[in-house]
């Protein structure tokens, strides 16, 4: 069966072509409704800006980094893809809830400790946030909503995140499997 | 299994179904130039006086105004389609047609107006006649 | 015409307000599809889940059939639509780094909120890790700054690079998103490991 | 039959579909034939020759002259304050902000009807907002307020009123005392980007 889950042994999740379905439909919401598509690491950048510019605000300012960020007294906070993401986590805690997949517990394989799990779940973060940096988007922001509006950056990003992901999968493949 | 593909079809029916909603609401504009395409087309020499009419072969004459107006004064063989019902069903089906049309009556201003706009919407063998 | 938001220039509060709703059905929908475990979401890169694959075209299709015919049927006007920019390296390089990001930590943004949101500690060691990466990448962006803003090309859309019209250009992706459905399947198959299911 | 064939066959389906279709261009700023037809009915996009008189000599500071005509015919008599814009570069860069922009109220003439009714169409078209004609063009200018005619000994009360102002309209812009000094520089609007594109993605 195409939705069993091979990893929890139940089939709670939805079947996965429905839930595609179901998620380029939110895609096309947010396209017509906003003329942008889905997001995350945004968001994350958002906090990183707040916290720099509360911490130095004046190094904020010089770099030219942040300071393409900050506007005026608005707060970086204070952007779609900030709530965009609030609405994620509310979304996704009330799917758990309805599944029953809620529960404090860390998800590794068993041939490795919950500590190099998380040591490497940080590392595999920071990669990402980096990355996300330099690819200006995610696996959402830029992949998918690119792909959807047919943009030649989001199939770049797209097979570069997944080309690179298969090539180095073996070398990775005692942490998962 | 089934469920799921019920639930399926149900979401898509019901989008698409949201989408033909919003889409019967809406005016599609029947526009067949660009703006930037009219710049080109507005260059066309389309206004004649009435020495040129002598020569023409085979036009209507059109009569942009008020019918009370028309009544009493018009060229004579001069069909009359106000201003305001330019773009009406029954005036539609003159534009389309493959005679030449010559535009007359009401204000130059609405002469020039109503071949624009026609003109805009793709219909052909139009022409202003000058006072 | 849509864009709704920008086009009839609607308040910020009600535009925060539909950028909550429309994370609420992503982020329920990427739950929905699993991608709240991190070994399901790696198991796209050993064969034995497919997930990742199915969802993620499935929703690239569906947004991109639906944007062809919303365009079609004038109800949406696509030069305000944000399209990518392209600059050539830095999509590659990012791509790169991102790629081995997915295959160390297991996660990407999206789904690592997501799995946050249903307890997952190591989804909050992912966050955690994503916004030192994002932090890393500030106070080292004079380094990257040439490379990342190098061979600029603008929001070009791949149908134009081709020189093939939009939709037939979706047909196309239809046609190799299905061929690697029925791959992904088989694969499914092939590398199936019950062993890993009592783990939970 | 499994969700994975029923998917493909739909997709494929609608994919079919989305092929045959021409990529089509929609701008959510343009009008269609009826809003032009009902904007053109509503007659409020134009002025008389009077009406612009009347701006021009109370000196409203947002009123913005624009010559439609070519280069050489508008070098021969500009109104004052007048800008050249004809119609082969409505859309160049350098000339295109004046007409699309929200803060002047801009005025367009020709020398009939003819030239200003096409750019104005073609303006209002793309969406550009506060553009307005002269009716009658330069001529009517000229006929009415520059050598206005002497009414007939018969003529009514009212257009002996009118004659007198435009008389005086004609010493206002004819006379020794010329008040109105051309501008040397016209004051540049402030344009509001009306369509802004969304920025998105992860940024």
């Amino acid at each position: 069966m195409s939705h069993h889950n091979y990893i929890t042994g139940k089939t709670k999740y939805m079947n996965p072509y429905l839930a595609g379905v179901l998620l380029g439909l939110v895609l096309l919401m947010a396209f017509y409704l906003t003329g942008r598509g889905l997001g995350a690491s945004g968001a994350m950048k958002s906090v990183v800006v707040t916290g720099i510019e509360t911490v130095a605000p004046t190094k904020a300012e010089n770099s030219d980094f942040y300071s393409k960020y900050i506007q005026g007294d608005n707060s970086p906070l204070n952007s779609w893809l900030v709530f965009q993401v609030l609405g994620v986590l509310v979304g996704g805690f009330l799917s758990g809830a309805l599944a029953g997949r809620l529960g404090w517990k860390t998800e590794k394989s068993p041939n490795i400790t919950s500590k190099r799990r998380w040591i490497l779940a940080a590392t595999g973060g920071a990669l990402f946030g980096f990355g996300s940096q330099f690819g200006r988007g995610c696996t959402s922001g830029a992949a998918l909503s690119g792909m959807a509006t047919l943009s030649v950056a989001g199939f770049v990003t797209m097979m570069a995140i997944f080309g690179t992901a298969f090539l180095f999968a073996y070398f990775f493949r005692k942490n998962w499997i | 299994m089934n469920i799921n593909i019920k639930i399926l079809g149900v979401i898509i029916v019901f989008f698409f179904g949201l989408l033909l909603l919003l889409t019967s609401r809406m005016e599609r504009s029947h526009l067949k130039y660009t703006a930037e395409e009219m710049v080109e087309k507005a260059k066309t020499d389309y206004v004649v006086n009435k020495v040129d009419l002598q020569r023409l072969r085979g036009y209507m004459l059109v009569d942009l105004q008020e019918p009370q107006l028309f009544e009493s004064d018009h060229f004579e063989g001069a069909i009359n389609i106000p201003f305001a019902t330019l773009l009406e069903e029954d005036s539609k089906e003159i534009w389309a047609n493959n005679e030449t049309k010559v535009i007359t009556g009401a204000t130059p201003m609405e002469r020039h107006e109503a071949w624009m706009l026609l003109t805009q919407m793709g219909y052909e063998d139009l022409l202003v006649l000058q006072n | 015409m849509g864009p709704i938001i920008p086009v009839y220039e609607i308040s910020t509060e009600l535009n925060f307000l539909v950028a909550f709703l429309i994370g609420l059905g992503f982020g329920f929908a990427l739950e929905q599809a699993g991608f709240s475990s991190s070994r399901k979401l790696a198991g796209m890169f050993y064969g034995y889940d497919t997930t990742v694959l199915k969802v993620f075209f499935t929703a690239a299709i569906t947004g991109m059939l639906g944007l062809t015919f919303m365009n079609y049927l004038g109800m949406i006007d696509m030069s305000i639509v944000y399209v990518n920019e392209y600059y050539i390296e830095s999509a590659i390089i990012g791509g790169v780094i991102m790629g081995i990001g997915f295959i160390v930590g297991g996660f990407c943004p999206g789904t690592s909120v997501c799995a946050a949101a249903i307890g997952k500690k190591d989804a909050w060691a992912f966050l955690g890790g994503s916004l030192i990466g994002i932090l890393l990448f500030g106070e080292t962006y004079n380094w990257w700054k040439d490379i990342y803003t190098k061979n600029f090309l603008g929001g070009v859309k791949l149908s134009d690079t081709l020189g093939i019209s939009d939709g037939f250009l979706v047909l196309l992706i239809i046609v190799a998103a299905i061929m690697m459905f029925w791959v992904g399947e088989w694969a499914e198959k092939k590398f199936k490991r019950p062993d890993i299911t009592k783990e939970m | 039959m499994n969700a994975r064939v029923i998917l493909s066959i739909v997709v494929l389906a609608l994919g079919g579909v989305a092929a045959m279709l021409p990529n089509a261009k929609n701008s959510s700023l343009e009008l269609n034939e009826k809003a032009l037809h009902q904007e053109l009915l509503l007659s409020s996009h134009f002025v008389t020759a009077d009406e612009l008189a009347d701006l021009l000599i109370n000196q409203d500071p947002s009123l913005q002259l624009i010559d439609v005509r070519t280069i050489e015919e508008a070098k021969k008599d500009p109104l004052p304050g007048a800008i050249n814009i004809p119609l082969d570069s409505m859309f160049s860069p350098d000339k295109n902000f004046y007409l699309d922009q929200t803060v002047m109220k801009n005025i367009l003439y020709s020398e009939d009807d003819q030239l200003a009714t096409q750019v104005w169409m073609i303006a209002r078209q793309k969406g550009y907002k506060n553009n307005y004609l002269l009716q009658g063009g330069l001529r009517a200018w000229k006929n009415n307020i520059i050598n206005p005619k002497y009414p007939e000994q018969t003529a009514s009360k009212a257009a002996f009123e009118l004659y007198e102002k435009r008389a005086a309209a004609s010493q206002y812009f004819t006379g020794a005392e010329k008040v109105i000094k051309p501008k040397v520089a016209p004051i540049i609007p402030i344009q509001r980007r009306q369509k802004k594109k969304v920025q998105g993605g992860c940024s």
